[in-house]
């Protein structure tokens, strides 16, 4: 299966790579660069790997889907958008994993005209909207949306303040700007906001000086396993207050390394976490655990995760808004890349694994309320908050 | 049969031959010299006997085709070179430089070193006034003096010199020469490669000339001295003082 | 800032301080040796780190492949160059060696011996890797400048780190401590791991000094450090030594990996900063000098853990442009005339 | 290279990228390793030519990006008004940066450099001005005529203009006295100071035109992307560009693209081919780069481009006249003298005492046996080091604590013991270094071709000693090539062309043959009848004896006699301490 799949994979790639004039004139291109090396690894590969469940019909038109990697580095992510648009001549661009990479690609899918959808999670990405931004669409939640949920969980808690901790990255810039907009505006103080590096060994000196502050609550603001450094901290050093995490966890692994240091941790995240303890009414429900399975099915029981999801969800979009195009202009033309644009422009209602969507102009990441979930860790595993 | 044949020793060095098809020998308990001025090519033709640096030609020592071998089992043999450059270990004490130029005997314990130590502290009496001292921190004739000490610490069978004499004051240089004699009585064999022609034909039975990379003249010492080509061109440059 | 944060800092800085302490050990002992600049000492690191901390699962370390393919392939290469006896001793050395360690570590890791096995088990799995880099990577430029050594590094890191992706995945992982026991001391408290990385460091740091103080074959590498030739013409075979260097730094790299596993989570390509550091110690102690650097390392972390309290979002900015003062005196002291290539 | 070429390069980077068929990846590939040039170009100089490892310079470049980015978004200036502002800021700020580090040697100067990239990145991602870890976006394009130049192709003529543009410029620097002063900051540092040149000028000077490189570079980034964020700009980014000058060949400027080509290329094409290899879900780039990297410096330790090029000689248009003859002082003249000089090292006391006075058209010998205190003294002498008491004049003028460099403009020369030359220089080309404070072009005048009367001069007065010296015929020989005897000659035609009127010589004759040093024995008679001042230390007795007009004799640190040959040959003291009585 996982061969055949990759097989299928090289063979696009190949005929993409080396005999573009060759390709059926109804093939739609798509051109895929993610972060499957460097920091941004843990998210960016779970994505890459779910490429192989990707539509490879869509219509009568066949679908190549040409994959590289960027390294989480925003230089081989422009090149490879410019590689992949001039050179593969795609009709869509996916990626990138990371926003400071996503970000640089813009002005070139602009110039190109071809549309773009991000899997990065900034809102920066996507807002405030403008003459270039029309052309890029994001799947991941916007950060916004997974503060307030988080706000509005420490209000209904009583929690008055809150000490900060986040990766001193784009994630975590991105994350203190919108928690503090959010936390300010439900009357919450923030004691404190402090920085750590992905890799660093200890944060002891950033703890220390949270619980100083004597907050309530604290934040952890970073993705995957090194999220838990702090909590771990915090409990090393006697913290007893409620503890919060951010959707950028939502992982097996950081639940393994964690262990019982994020016991009772709340988190936000897309309802794909708990898909199974979703109610079936939910219409999210049954798609998620679609792919669920097609993923396990593939990479084993037990490695599927919420990242993998968001790269599902970008061929979900592009499922959806294809058929449409395909009704204006031939693939490969700039007026099928531009009636691809407006039909992901004008995507209503579609259910997808993390939420359901409805772009509007003014918005396009399209999520609302159901696109988020709290979360608590209980006995090692994750548990939807009522 | 010879202690040390070279045969049709060659070197290229970036590009340039700074050693042509030389063959020289050295015989059982003799001092045999190379003589030559700057430039010849006399280092090189050291340094390739020793395996420092690729050469093509064959090196018999005793009988046995050291030339495709690493210098450290060239030393394991009883090869030993002092160097024009010295190449001591300057931020080591003379006793841990001393030390190390037994490290070919390094099975036979500190206590057999020690001994050692202390027969070339009869040679080198300034060396045992001096042996906690660093080896950086010695003068230009005192760190010759340690070079010859530390190479015959591996108690070798055949001793090359590189221009013992460059660059020390003449009463130093009469003190090494002497020593050089008494080792030879002792029963080392010696290849003494040297600027100075005066002092190296007289202390040698055999010697070399070497001239832009190749041998130009050979033979025993006492008619080389007499030849008029040697006496021309090297003799008028001797030290005067030996 | 209270006296009890205070102290908890300065601890915390000590115990960073130690693992760099160590690699600037390490780092030292390399570049004395062979000239290079050993950046892909944090993949040991990492490496060693994750390997202890996947041992608990009871299956063989997946770095054994790393191992085993290093191995054959350090002995293509120098099986071009080498035959009769030095063959015999390649081959000991890349396929025997490497091959016995996989063969037991396989055996023994389902058994689930204790910590302390998993910590000599991940040590000897990961610490000849650093050998076989220098057969593959930088004997064959022995000869070459210091800055050509130094490229040399970074291309092996971006390899290894590479393989180390590719066998670990991108995710963390931490292991289990050595020691749950806490003890306390007025107001500050040790954490059982703590005290171990200060100790273990302790032993490295003294059995290193008395290694090359002592012992003949420890002054054969000090003398190949200080003067290549020199050494060759006593008849120490040098690259043994690089080899030799090699293999010291690949245990104190892979012994470091160890101490830190349970302090902290270690990504594949985690070590990177740590080896950084180290780095930057080492070069503060004058890349000569072991009391030195380790002193510098000590420095470095307790810098670190307090800019980390006042500023953390300039950390780094504040750990690495505080040593060019420190650069500037060492440099002005220390005047060299002619600046080495 | 002759104009003719570079118009053609011009050219072709005209019209190339607008060639119809040209895939426009590949014109975009071409930018990328066009702005990977150009710093690679700037490390050329600076690394590969005046010997300093950098790895800050793509931070530098980030300086120039953000400073282009700010004024265009914020104050929407145009963007080629960019250029001279984000050239002048990245000026100071290297100035600045320069001032600190550059007095860092070896790898204490690299690890600065690590050190500077490192807290700039994580400045540039915690500065709200400059956008944080995001960045900056919506920077313009460049424009012409009110039309934006967005496409790739023009982004891709201006790129190459620029390469062009550097690389002339960097040639022109390194061919002239500034690059001669750059050269010698690798392997030949001590010598050029001794001729007067300001080592601490030279090494910013390429410190300066690396960054200014770096910036242009920048500035082109910041408006063909039009987004710039940290990540450009951050350690890794300037790993790569180091690389990519060390894999082309470092110091050779070809080298700088060949470098920055081919990373860029089997970068990318490594995308293309090893999903082949193993399969797509495997991400084999890095380890297949790294290891290529490796394989290529193991057979290519000094990068590609020596390998597929032969190294070129430089020529040299020598004028008619050489620089005009400078007056001697009156003969007779005190030229130097050192009253009561003191050295300790330590407990060791290497010059306890030592008195003379060398006058104008006298040849002072000095001598004493091993470890008597003559390379010190000599080393008090020329400025090298300084004594503990005591007092150098020279020409009447107190110089005790003087430099090198200030003995140098005060008309003092020097040769060494061990002959150091510049091994990149030729031998002609060492020689003209020695001209150095006989020249006046500042380096921007000889990046604009206005230095090339003066440096016509300067060759003429080189090839003029080099004849004096005997050596004429040698004048393009690789400087390092040359028998150790040649090159201390070498050293005596460095230090007359750089017109003294008193010459310090250390062991002159070591190494020589008989005819050799008779010949030197020659020069040094008809300089001094000409009225230079020389001081010998040598010793090669007969040499000294037959050609000095006085000796001072030291033994244990101090002077024992002085003297004519003829009464110092004499002199008990002299045979005991010197001769051990065997003369």
């Amino acid at each position: 299966m996982l061969s055949r799949s990759r097989i299928t994979l090289i063979a696009a790639t190949f005929v993409a790579g080396f005999g573009a004039s060759l390709a059926h004139a109804d093939t739609i291109k798509v051109g895929i660069t993610l972060s499957a090396t460097g920091p941004a690894a843990s998210l960016g590969i779970p994505e890459r790997n779910s490429v192989p469940l990707f539509p490879k019909k869509i219509g009568n038109a066949d679908v190549q889907y040409i994959v590289l990697d960027d390294g989480s580095d925003t230089g081989r992510a422009v090149a490879n958008t410019r590689k992949l648009i001039d050179e593969d001549n795609v009709d869509l661009i996916i990626g990138s994993t990371v926003t400071p990479a996503s970000l640089q690609m813009i002005p070139v899918v602009v110039e190109k005209k071809v549309p773009m959808i991000a899997a990065a999670a900034s809102g920066a990405i996507i807002a405030p909207m403008d003459e270039n931004k029309r052309w890029v669409f994001k799947v991941p939640q916007n950060d916004g949306l997974m503060a307030d949920a988080i706000t509005a969980h420490m209000a209904k808690a009583g929690i008055k303040t809150v000490g900060f901790i986040g990766f001193n990255d784009a994630y975590g810039d991105g994350w203190l700007a919108e928690f503090t907009r959010s936390a300010t505006a439900k009357g919450i103080t923030i004691t404190t906001a402090e920085k750590y590096g992905r890799a660093d060994t200890t944060v002891t000196g950033q703890i220390l000086k949270i619980m100083a502050t004597k907050p309530q609550a604290v934040l952890v603001a970073g993705s995957g396993t090194p999220a838990a450094l702090p909590a771990k901290t915090l409990k090393e050093r006697g913290y007893t207050g409620t503890m919060y995490q951010t959707h950028g966890v939502a992982n097996a692994e950081f639940l393994k390394v964690g262990g019982k240091d994020v016991e009772g941790t709340y988190l936000p995240s897309g309802p794909f976490l708990v898909a199974d303890q979703l109610p079936d009414s939910n219409p999210i429900k049954a798609v998620a655990l679609d792919y669920t399975k097609q993923y396990e099915v593939v990479y084993g029981p037990g490695t599927v995760s919420t990242f993998g999801a968001h790269g599902m969800d970008t061929a979900r979009l592009f499922g959806a808004a294809a058929p449409v195009a395909l009704t204006h202009g031939k693939p490969g033309t700039p007026e099928f890349r531009a009636a691809l644009r407006d039909a992901l422009e004008g995507l209503r209602g579609l259910v997808v694994d993390h939420g359901v969507v409805n772009m509007s102009p003014t918005d396009h990441n399209g999520f609302d309320e159901r696109a988020r979930v709290m979360v608590q860790i209980v006995n090692g595993a994750w548990k939807l908050q009522p | 049969m010879s202690l040390l044949e070279a045969r049709s020793v060659s070197v290229a060095y970036r590009g340039v031959r700074a050693v042509e098809a030389v063959s020289i020998a050295v015989e059982h308990g003799e001092i045999a010299s190379v003589i030559g001025p700057n430039g010849a090519g006399k280092t090189s033709l050291l340094a390739a006997l020793m395996g420092l640096i690729p050469s093509d030609g064959a090196v018999i020592f005793d009988g046995v085709d050291i030339s495709r071998l690493p210098t450290e089992a060239r030393v394991a043999r009883g090869l030993a070179l002092v160097p024009e450059s010295r190449d001591l270990f300057a931020t080591m004490t003379v006793r841990e430089n001393l030390a190390l130029g037994a490290y070919r005997h390094r099975s036979e314990g500190a206590a057999a070193r020690r001994d050692a130590m202390e027969q070339n502290f009869m040679l080198f009496p300034r060396l045992k006034e001096r042996v906690d001292q660093l080896a950086g921190t010695l003068s230009g004739g005192e760190r010759q003096m340690l070079a010859m000490a530390r190479a015959l610490m591996g108690r070798p069978r055949l001793l090359m010199l590189d221009e013992p004499s460059l660059g020390l004051a003449p009463l130093i240089v009469r003190d090494i020469f002497c020593i050089i004699a008494t080792l030879r009585d002792s029963g080392v064999s010696i290849l003494l490669v040297e600027q100075n022609a005066r002092a190296a034909l007289a202390l040698s039975a055999h010697a070399s000339v070497l001239e832009n990379g190749s041998v130009t003249l050979s033979g025993d010492s006492a008619t080389l001295s007499a030849d008029q080509r040697v006496t021309e061109l090297y003799l008028g440059a001797a030290v005067q003082a030996v | 800032m209270d006296s009890s944060i205070l102290l908890a800092l300065i601890q915390d800085g000590i115990v960073s301080g130690a693992i760099y302490a160590l690699l600037a050990l390490a780092l030292v002992l390399v570049f004395a040796v062979t000239r290079t600049i050993l950046i892909p000492v944090g993949e040991v690191v990492s490496f060693a780190a994750l390997t202890y901390a996947n041992l608990d699962n009871g299956k063989p370390p997946a770095v054994l492949i790393l191992l085993l393919g290093l191995g054959v392939a350090a002995f293509l290469r120098g099986a071009i160059f080498s035959r009769g006896r030095a063959l015999i001793q390649l081959g000991v050395e890349t396929l025997i060696v490497p091959g016995t360690i996989a063969f037991a570590a396989t055996l023994l890791a389902p058994l689930q011996l204790g910590v302390a096995m998993n910590a000599v088990i991940a040590i000897a799995v990961v610490a000849p890797l650093c050998p076989l880099l220098y057969r593959l990577a930088f004997a064959p430029l022995a000869e070459a400048s210091v800055l050509v050594l130094l490229i040399a590094a970074v291309g092996t890191h971006l390899a290894i780190s590479g393989l180390g992706l590719l066998v670990f995945g991108p995710e963390g992982a931490r292991g289990v401590p050595f020691s749950d026991a806490v003890v306390q001391l007025g107001p500050i408290i040790f954490p059982g791991q703590a005290i171990c990385v200060l100790a273990a460091t302790l032993c490295v740091m003294g059995g290193l000094w008395a290694f090359f103080r002592f012992t003949l074959a420890g002054a054969a590498l000090r003398a190949t450090a200080i003067n290549r030739r020199g050494a060759r013409l006593v008849g120490i075979p040098t690259e043994n030594a690089g080899l030799q260097a090699f293999w010291l730094a690949g245990l104190i790299a892979a012994g470091s990996g160890v101490l830190i596993a349970p302090l902290t989570t270690v990504y594949y390509d985690g070590g990177f900063l740590i080896g950084l550091k180290g780095f930057v110690a080492a070069i503060v102690g004058g890349l000569a000098s072991y009391p030195a650097a380790a002193l510098a390392a000590i420095l470095v972390g307790i810098v670190e853990s307090f800019s980390s309290f006042w500023a953390s979002a300039f950390k780094e900015v504040i750990v690495f442009a505080g040593i060019i003062p420190v650069l500037l005196w060492r440099s002005l002291r220390h005047v060299s005339v002619e600046d080495e290539e | 290279m002759k104009p003719a070429i570079w118009l053609a390069l011009v050219a072709a980077t005209l019209v190339l990228p607008w060639l119809p068929g040209l895939p426009l990846f590949w014109v975009s590939l071409a930018c990328q390793i066009g702005i990977s040039a150009i710093i690679a170009v700037g490390l050329v100089v600076l690394t590969g030519v005046a010997g300093m490892t950098s790895f800050a310079q793509a931070s530098l470049m980030g300086i120039s990006a953000y400073t282009t980015a700010l004024i265009t978004t914020k104050l929407g200036i145009s963007p080629w008004l960019g250029l001279p502002a984000a050239m002048a800021v990245t000026l100071v700020v290297a100035f600045a940066i320069g001032s600190i580090t550059l007095r860092l040697s070896g790898h204490y100067l690299a690890l600065g450099t690590i050190a500077w990239s490192v807290s700039l990145y994580y400045l540039y991602a915690n500065l709200d001005l400059v956008g944080r870890n995001d960045g900056l976006t919506g920077i313009p394009p460049l424009s012409l005529f009110g039309q934006k130049l967005i496409d790739i192709r023009f982004s891709a003529q201006i790129i190459g203009l620029s390469l062009i543009g550097g690389m002339i410029a960097s040639l022109h620097l390194l061919d002239s006295r500034w690059g001669r002063a750059m050269r010698s900051l690798r392997g030949g540092a001590v010598a050029a100071a001794s001729v007067g040149v300001d080592l601490g000028r030279a090494r910013m000077l390429a410190f300066v035109f690396a960054a200014l490189m770096a910036a242009l570079a920048g500035w082109l980034f910041a408006h063909m992307q039009r987004v710039v964020n940290p990540t450009s700009f951050g350690l890794v980014a300037g790993i790569q560009y180091l690389l990519m000058a060390v894999m082309g060949g470092a110091a050779h400027l070809p080298g700088a693209l060949l470098g920055a080509t081919a990373v860029v290329l089997v970068n990318n094409s490594l995308q293309d081919w090893l999903p082949f290899l193993f399969g797509a879900g495997v991400s084999a780039e890095t380890i297949v780069f790294g290891v290529a990297l490796v394989l290529i410096l193991q057979a290519a330790p000094a990068g590609l481009w020596p390998v597929i090029a032969p190294r070129l000689s430089r020529s040299h248009r020598v004028a008619e006249t050489a620089l005009t003859v400078q007056t001697m002082p009156k003969l007779g003249a005190v030229a130097l003298r050192a009253s009561g000089l003191q050295r300790r090292f330590g407990g060791l006391v290497a010059v306890a005492d030592l008195s003379f006075t060398l006058y104008q058209g006298e040849l002072l010998g000095l001598i004493g046996p091993n470890g008597a205190g003559k390379s010190t003294s000599f080393n008090l002498l020329s400025g090298a080091d300084h004594p503990d008491a005591g007092r150098v004049e020279l020409a009447g003028q107190d110089v005790t604590g003087c430099t090198p460099q200030m003995m140098a403009r005060r008309g003092l020369a020097r040769s060494f013991q061990h002959a150091r030359l510049v091994p990149s220089l030729s031998v002609i080309e060492n020689v003209a270094l020695g001209a150095h404070l006989r020249g006046h072009a500042s380096p921007l005048s000889a990046i604009l071709r206005r230095d090339r009367d003066e440096e016509a001069h300067i060759y003429a007065e080189a090839a003029r000693q080099l004849a004096r010296c005997g050596l004429a015929d040698l004048a393009d020989h690789n400087a390092t090539s040359l028998a150790l005897g040649q090159q201390r000659i070498v050293e005596i035609a460095r230090a007359l062309a750089a017109g003294p009127s008193v010459l310090l010589l250390d062991e002159p004759a070591a190494g020589l043959r008989h005819g050799e040093k008779q010949s030197l024995a020659a020069l040094l008679r008809q300089l001094r009848d000409e009225g230079m001042a020389i001081l010998l230390v040598e010793h090669d007795m007969e040499f000294v004896m037959s050609l000095a007009d006085n000796l001072v004799v030291m033994d244990f640190g101090t002077v024992i006699a002085t003297g004519k040959p003829s009464d110092v040959r004499r002199n008990p003291a002299v045979i005991e301490a010197y001769l051990g009585g065997v003369a």
